[in-house]
């Protein structure tokens, strides 16, 4: 437990919905128009956790249960994930598997949840949910384990603390070919073009918004602040590992990786603009080649 | 009395070579009758002193070998339509070359065996061969023939080079090889004589083909 | 007393062909067969001394002589249920393709069974090796007739293998004791008589071939007898046409008894010092054995058939152990025990299987939990005893042969061994579990009853071997032990 | 010792009663349920009392002694550490099992099931504590006699007697190779006292130890059910009935590991590749397990290919315990040894509540078939919690057990991985595979859940389920409770195996205890992580609670996108949800699907039946012994029943024989 660790979680808590409302205002500037306020995810989740709720006769307390769990699990992983090269409110050795783990119980709950309302469309996307995330589970340990290996720790912070500009130097590839994975697997576990399409509520192409069609009131309030916070984790191990910008004074680091925060959402923003979805068919290949990216980052290592 | 047994010795090889040979089961019997009088004399000639027991022995063994069993199968073959071997699983000319290499093999054998030392005997070197010989040829005849008859004559045959064997390894205990001899040929040829006659009675006819029915391999029995 | 052992079935084997009434034969056959028990029993508390020149009782004979009667007994009081069955009077439809035929009369059976213990006895009590071949010879004799209990064409059929391929063995064996013979003969010398305790003493000096080969004919002429592959072919035929009660007999007694010939030369071979020769030619015949074993029984259509090929795997496996040497000996004998009370246990318990389903087929003859509890039960622990699986005797003993082969430098034996124990498992698993399991078949009457004395027999055999399985009793080990040491080997 | 001696009497009396009782079912399923419930409470308390106290005591009774065998028990903290979910499972299934087999009454042999079940059990306890090898054989045997006729129990249906015998023929040719390796063993040591075997195999060269080592995982690895040997987990398993599913899957093949853990530390110091076989054997068992496990629609099917998984982590740990002892890792050994054991443990606990629970669902639905389930928790809600949590529990998500012993391994591996080169690409694969593992397991499980508890029923069986009577509830109940309490508690027990370790590796006790020492701050960690997610989870729930309370709060239908006429058959099915997986692997899976579509314009009905053979079986064993079988007919011709063949091969080999003896000449 670290008093700066404390200050960049509280960070995150405020600021993870600012990633959303940037990702939206770009892909509206590259679709030329002027689009919605970049604070609008926050005017949503007040207007959300004001209302009333409506449940299916189906559901059961798991639907009911899913939201809370899943935010509990993230909120809990997020207090691991490092930030400005600085570890989070919680380090330990090992601490690397249980943030994938904790993902991995926010996940189990989304997904019964959607089950639990007996629809067809929950049903499709909590099927591809799962799917997709079996096999990006592999890519994001593998790649930080062997950013652990590069770096002789298994815990986060230190991981992250020690890449840098001689790090790059060094080591520039293999740190490339990670950052490559991480931020296929950001796109993938987020819900991201080329994975999934945000926007598209309605069709049978989407996959994780299709998951809470049935939720509303503060439960969505609460999905969609658990997503928030699941995009700024993912995109920490992206700018952590691409932006290691350290000048030494604290308060400028913070500012810089906040800063980097959302130039990767920029990135995300750029990319959802610029690209088209991917076939169904076709995205087990592009995650499978994110974990071949990190095996093959082991290998330049090793060499 | 060493060219008696040479005569002997000649004769059983060329009755052996005649019952490869021959397809009329008269003519198998009667080898067979002409062989039993072959053996029943050979303790006639091994033993040096004449004594009653030896002579009631010869007598006896000719009275079963070329009397009573040639009568047996004899009686057997009234019933039958066909006296012929026919078809047997190998034919008469290779019948032939395979008593030719049982020869061979009755030689071979005799001759990687050390003196028997009893009597002197064995120094006569063609006992052995012959003993060996008739053996083999019983055999072949159980093995290529098709007739229960014939392949009791083949057993009677091996008996014959057995007993000779016997004659020649161990003349001392003449007695035993007598009582063997005798109780195999009352077990083998009679208790099997009676068995024709059933095989007759449920079959009609004795070729042993109609009796493979117990088997593994082929059509359900 | 080893006189009246071989006399007392004799003669009642004797008076039973003049006995009129079915009642007072059935008892002699029981009286008889308790007698016999009685005296065996006997020889157990206060054992005789070796013996003179013709009879006598060593260890060796002992066991054999014990299995011998044991197994008799429970086929005399089995035989009991069966022959009340049996009508002996009128034809019937046989079993398989509808044929009438008749049964021999009764008192040729139980005549014959009683010689046939006559003769069994007599080879468990010959010290001489030319009067062995004649009780040898004297059980074809015996047992010819008994093969031929049901008079139809396929019974006649096997008894006419039985009795032509095992008389052929027979002379070979004779011819081998010629040739043991001469192997004594000093040079010049007077041919000696072969009395067992005489061979024990002598000297063979240079005439070891005659030995070796007085050896091949004796174990080519009694493994016939014995149902050694290649030379096994008679027995499934044989087993599978002949009255259970006698298949029971055949498999567990006679080929024991042929295996005794075997063992006799053996003893000699091992005081001449001979056998080194001789133990790759029964390791051959026992791997041998097992995998003719195993080739037929995968997929063996007929019950009882199975069981004969069961037997000749068995056999082989004596033979292995025989071959091995040293505590593998030890194991065979013991096996040799197991295997007689399990696979007489499971012939009885074919026969009762036979007397409902009326057919020998594995394929038509399902559900026998269902149908026959009791039988269901024996049939299922039958088979797991007969393949070695513990708490069974037959483990303990395959564990002890085993485990010699890899103790004397032979573990590629114990492998292969090893594996054709597999096959056969897995066959005789296949075809037994069908039999046993399942739902009742429609062709068998709707209560069928479970008579009292054919089931108390292969109850109590089973029993046994269970019991063995678990506890090895100190006389039996004793005698195991001095049986093994006079063939050589032993713990 | 003492206690277990108690427990093994009253089991064995438990085992005689009922089947002598058998005319009387309901009193024979007393006897045997109560009968072997008391004896694992005394089995239970004696085991973890002697584990506590890292006990070591034997007892030897002379038995077959010439044979070389004898009864000897020794218990140690290895025994202990087995005997103690032996003795729970056993004992909650006696307890299950009465209220189970109650609805076969009248139908099937209730007493010979009861002494069968209490006979597995007794021969478990000489099987986790055998010092004598022969001993060992013999009860190995015994348990797989009588888990086979508990499997072939209802032997009235065919697919049971496959199984059956399916299961005979596989454990007896694992108990081939056993065999090998215990005859091997006393060839190399002379004896076969166990106690005698560690000392005397230590002057063996490396190449025959490496042969025993393959003896023991193809022996042991068939009663695991390790991947490719597993063939006859996934039938037997579903065949038998439910708590002697629970206790075949739950301790059975533990039995396995704890021979490999027995018999293994025998052969002392091991060489590399032993630890890569059984990496691979494991990463082929968990991948290959789960993925056949998300192909079933068999709910007990699907559990038994997830045992083929979940031993498959754990032989992925013993072989990183092996690689790390190869490497002179000992910290890495111990870590790995340590998740093994942990992982047997708590498969034990949540494996068997979801063949508890799963049988509940049978009993209360009359079908195993996942697509004819759905919105059983509502009509079973105690179960149905107890159901999630245990498959929480065995997607190894924290808070529940599962995870530690998850995380020890990735821990190991990780610090191996960091700590040496040599095997970076052993513990590279074992990392991605576990990772892949994790997320295939809980795509599984949430299927499982999500289709047979969740949404609506889609059968009126299902819709008309109830809570099951007591005695099925309560075995669940009390094992989901231990999933939640090991996985909080777990990292301590992590210390208390200290001695157990020491045991297993040979080092010290205090050494063991100095090199876990720095790992303390981690596993506490993980303890604190747990309790920080239940933390949380109540906050966020009672913030939840707060927000919605005085608010409008409604029940509706399932919106469903404005769909106007939802019936429960529209909803996603157990084959549906699996397809995209399977899809993907079908390559692997080699699923089969058969379509039927009505033609016309307007067809009326179609249908789609996908299925998963297991491929093992299907490829490689099936064809092997077709081809042994085939090879083996073609000798009948040997007995063609002619006569005259017959005396040639009686000719034939005597005269081989003749010239074999007489070829060197007079």
């Amino acid at each position: 437990m670290n008093g700066r660790g404390l200050i960049h979680y509280a960070l995150a808590l405020l600021l993870a919905p600012l990633l959303l409302g940037v990702i939206n205002r770009v892909k509206a500037a590259f679709a030329g128009r002027r689009g919605q306020p970049v604070l609008q995810p926050y005017y949503d989740l007040v207007k959300l956790l004001q209302k009333g709720a409506v449940y299916s006769r189906t559901t059961t307390w798991v639907f009911r249960a899913g939201p809370v769990v899943t935010l509990a699990a993230l909120l809990a992983a997020l207090a691991l994930v490092p930030f400005a090269g600085q570890a989070g409110p919680l380090s330990f050795q090992g601490d690397v598997i249980v943030c994938v783990y904790l993902l991995g119980l926010a996940r189990f709950f989304t997904v019964l949840a959607a089950l639990d309302t007996g629809s067809a469309f929950e049903g499709m996307g909590a099927s591809r949910e799962v799917q997709f995330s079996a096999l990006a589970e592999p890519a994001l340990l593998v790649g930080l384990v062997v950013l652990g290996r590069q770096t002789s720790t298994a815990s986060l912070g230190p991981m992250f603390a020690a890449v840098g500009p001689a790090l790059w130097m060094t080591a520039g590839t293999t740190l490339a070919l990670l950052a490559v994975a991480f931020f296929i697997v950001l796109l993938s576990e987020n819900s991201r073009v080329p994975f999934d399409d945000p926007n598209t509520h309605l069709e049978l192409t989407m996959i994780h918004e299709v998951m809470v069609l049935d939720h509303g009131g503060p439960d969505f309030g609460l999905i969609l602040y658990g997503s928030a916070l699941k995009l700024w984790i993912f995109s920490a191990f992206v700018a952590g590992l691409v932006v290691p910008y350290r000048c030494g004074n604290g308060w400028v680091d913070t500012a810089a990786a906040v800063g980097a925060l959302l130039l990767t959402a920029l990135v995300v923003g750029t990319v959802e603009s610029c690209m088209a979805r991917l076939r169904l068919l076709r995205v087990p290949h592009l995650l499978i080649s994110a974990t071949v990216a990190a095996v093959l980052a082991f290998l330049l290592m090793t060499r | 009395m060493t060219s008696w047994l040479d005569i002997v010795m000649v004769l059983l090889f060329l009755t052996d070579l005649g019952l490869l040979g021959s397809s009329r089961l008269g003519v198998y019997v009667r080898l067979a009758a002409v062989q039993g009088v072959l053996v029943g004399v050979l303790p006639l000639l091994v033993q040096h002193t004449l004594a009653l027991e030896t002579v009631a022995v010869a007598a006896g063994t000719i009275a079963v070998k070329s009397v009573l069993f040639p009568w047996l199968m004899a009686r057997i073959m009234r019933g039958f339509d066909d006296r012929r071997e026919r078809q047997p699983y190998l034919g008469y000319t290779v019948s032939l070359v395979l008593g030719v290499l049982a020869v061979g093999a009755a030689l071979w054998i005799s001759r990687r065996l050390p003196e028997s030392g009893a009597g002197g005997l064995a120094a006569h070197g063609f006992l052995m061969p012959a003993a060996l010989f008739s053996i083999f040829t019983g055999l072949i005849l159980l093995v290529t023939r098709r007739k229960a008859v014939t392949q009791v004559l083949g057993y009677l045959v091996m008996e014959n080079g057995i007993y000779v064997a016997g004659m020649v390894l161990v003349p001392e205990s003449t007695f035993l090889v007598e009582l063997g001899v005798l109780l195999d040929l009352f077990v083998g040829v009679f208790l099997m004589g009676i068995m024709i006659f059933h095989i007759q009675r449920e079959f009609d006819h004795i070729d042993t083909d109609q009796l493979a029915a117990l088997k593994d391999w082929g059509g359900e029995p | 007393m080893l006189r009246e052992l071989v006399m007392l079935p004799a003669g009642a084997g004797l008076m039973a062909f003049f006995v009129r009434s079915h009642g007072w034969r059935r008892g002699l056959l029981v009286a008889a067969a308790v007698a016999h028990l009685g005296l065996t029993v006997r020889a157990w508390v206060a054992p005789p001394a070796v013996g003179g020149f013709w009879l006598g009782l060593d260890p060796l004979g002992l066991l054999f002589l014990t299995i011998v009667s044991v197994l008799f007994m429970a086929c005399a009081v089995y035989a009991v249920g069966y022959l009340g069955r049996e009508d002996h009077q009128q034809e019937k439809a046989d079993l398989e393709e509808g044929l009438l035929f008749s049964n021999q009369p009764e008192a040729v059976f139980t005549g014959c069974m009683l010689l046939f213990l006559s003769m069994m006895s007599l080879v468990c009590l010959s010290r001489h090796l030319g009067l062995l071949w004649v009780a040898i010879e004297a059980t074809t004799l015996t047992s010819a007739p008994l093969i031929y209990y049901h008079r139809h064409h396929r019974s006649l059929e096997a008894a006419w293998k039985y009795m032509l391929i095992c008389s052929v063995g027979i002379g070979l064996a004779l011819l081998g004791n010629f040739f043991l013979a001469v192997a004594f003969t000093p040079a010049g010398g007077v041919t000696p008589a072969l009395g067992l305790d005489g061979l024990l003493t002598a000297t063979v000096g240079t005439r070891g071939v005659w030995l070796k080969v007085a050896f091949v004919f004796i174990v080519v002429g009694y493994g016939t007898k014995m149902g050694l592959a290649p030379m096994h072919t008679w027995l499934p035929d044989a087993h599978s046409e002949s009255p259970s009660v006698v298949s029971a007999l055949l498999s567990g007694a006679l080929l024991n008894c042929a295996f005794l010939g075997i063992l006799r030369v053996w003893q000699v071979l091992v005081h001449t010092g001979q056998a080194d020769f001789a133990q790759p030619i029964m390791i051959g015949f026992g791997l041998a054995s097992m995998a003719v074993a195993a080739v037929f029984i995968l997929g063996q259509p007929d019950y009882k058939r199975l069981l004969a090929y069961s037997s000749v795997e068995h056999m082989g496996i004596l033979a292995l152990g025989v071959g091995l040497g040293g505590a593998a000996v030890f194991g065979s004998l013991l096996h040799a025990v197991n295997h007689s009370l399990t696979k007489c246990m499971l012939f009885l318990t074919a026969g009762n299987i036979l007397a409902v389903y009326r057919t020998k087929e594995c394929g038509k003859a399902r559900g026998l939990l269902r149908v026959m509890p009791v039988t269901g039960v024996l049939w299922i622990a039958g088979f797991l005893a007969i393949t070695g699986t513990p708490p069974f005797g037959v483990f303990l003993s395959k564990f002890i042969v085993l485990s010699a082969a890899f103790n004397s430098g032979h573990p590629v034996i114990g492998v292969v061994a090893l594996a054709l124990l597999a096959v056969i498992f897995v066959g005789l698993c296949v075809i037994v579990l069908r039999m046993g399991q399942g739902e009742r078949s429609d062709a068998v009457p709707e209560a069928v009853r479970e008579p009292l004395w054919s089931m108390i027999p292969p109850v109590l055999l089973g029993l046994a071997v269970l019991a063995l399985g678990l506890w090895l009793p100190k006389p039996l080990e004793t005698v195991l032990q001095a049986a093994a040491r006079s063939l050589g080997g032993g713990l | 010792m003492s206690g277990l001696l108690v427990s093994l009497i009253l089991l064995l009396t438990a085992s005689a009663l009922p089947l002598a009782a058998w005319r009387r079912p309901a009193l024979a399923s007393r006897l045997g349920s109560w009968g072997g419930a008391a004896a694992c409470g005394v089995g239970l308390a004696s085991s973890i009392a002697a584990f506590a106290g890292s006990v070591t005591a034997s007892r030897a009774w002379p038995w077959v002694t010439p044979v070389g065998g004898a009864f000897s028990l020794a218990l140690d903290p290895l025994s202990a550490f087995f005997l103690i979910p032996m003795f729970l499972v056993c004992g909650l299934g006696a307890v299950y099992g009465r209220a189970y087999l109650a609805g076969d009454e009248g139908r099937l042999a209730l007493g010979p099931s009861w002494c069968f079940y209490n006979l597995l059990t007794a021969s478990m306890i000489v099987v986790l504590t055998a010092s004598n090898a022969l001993l060992f054989l013999v009860s190995w045997e015994v348990m797989t006699l009588a888990s086979f006729f508990l499997v072939t129990y209802d032997h009235d249906r065919a697919e049971s007697r496959l199984a059956g015998r399916l299961y005979l023929i596989a454990a007896h040719i694992g108990t081939a190779f056993l065999v090998v390796f215990v005859l091997l063993g006393r060839r190399y040591t002379g004896t076969l006292d166990m106690s005698q075997w560690p000392a005397a195999f230590a002057g063996i060269p490396a190449a025959r130890l490496g042969l025993l080592f393959v003896c023991l995982v193809i022996g042991f690895g068939t009663k695991a059910g390790f991947m490719p040997l597993h063939v006859w987990l996934p039938e037997a398993h579903p065949a038998a009935p439910s708590h002697v599913s629970a206790v075949m899957s739950g301790v059975m093949i533990k039995t396995g590991i704890y021979g490999l853990l027995r018999f293994g530390t025998m052969l002392g110091t091991p060489a590399l590749w032993w630890g890569g076989l059984l990496v691979a054997v494991g990463l082929a068992s968990c991948v290959f397990g789960i993925l056949f496990a998300l192909a079933q629609q068999d709910i007990k099917r699907q559990l038994a290919y997830s045992s083929v998984e979940n031993m498959g982590i754990v032989a992925l740990a013993l072989g990183v315990a092996l690689v790390a002892r190869a490497l002179q890792l000992p910290t890495v050994a111990l870590l790995a040894l340590a998740a093994a054991l942990l992982h047997v443990l708590n498969h034990a606990v949540f494996k068997s509540l979801l063949f508890f629970g799963a049988g509940a669902i049978y009993r209360a639905t009359h079908t195993r078939n996942l697509d004819a389930l759905g919105g059983l928790l509502k009509r079973m809600p105690r179960l149905g919690l107890g159901l999630i949590v245990g498959a929480a529990a065995i997607s190894a998500l924290p808070p529940f057990n599962g995870f530690v012993g998850e995380f020890l391994l990735y821990r190991a591996a990780v610090l191996g991985l960091n700590s040496d080169a040599d095997a970076g690409m052993i513990l590279l694969a074992a990392i991605g595979g576990l990772a892949l593992t994790g997320g295939l397991a809980a795509a599984c499980f949430t299927r499982l859940v999500g289709v047979a508890l969740l949404g609506e029923p889609r059968t009126p069986e299902a819709a008309a389920a109830v809570e099951p009577a007591g005695a099925f509830r309560w075995p669940v109940t009390i094992l989901a409770a231990l999933c939640l309490a090991l996985g909080v508690l777990g990292p301590f027990l992590v210390v208390r195996l200290a001695p157990l370790l020491s045991l297993l590796s040979g080092d010290p006790l205090a050494k063991v205890s100095g090199l876990l020492a720095p790992e303390t701050g981690p596993l506490t960690a993980v303890t604190l992580m747990a309790l920080l997610v239940l933390a949380l989870v109540v906050i966020v729930a009672w913030a939840r609670h707060g927000l919605l309370r005085g608010r409008d709060v409604r029940e509706a239908g399932t919106w469903d996108c404005g769909y106007a006429r939802p019936t429960a058959r529209m909803q996603y099915t157990a084959t549906s949800f699996a397809q995209p997986l399977v899809g993907l692997f079908v390559r692997l899976l080699r699923s089969r699907r058969r379509y039927a579509i009505a033609p016309g314009l307007f067809p009326a009905s179609a249908s789609l039946n996908a299925e998963t053979r297991d491929v093992v079986r299907e490829r490689v064993f099936t064809p092997v012994f077709q081809f042994v079988d085939r090879w083996l007919s073609f000798l009948k011709w040997l007995q063609s029943g002619r006569v005259q063949l017959y005396i040639l091969y009686i000719v034939i080999t005597l005269l081989g024989l003749l010239f074999w003896t007489l070829r060197g000449g007079a």
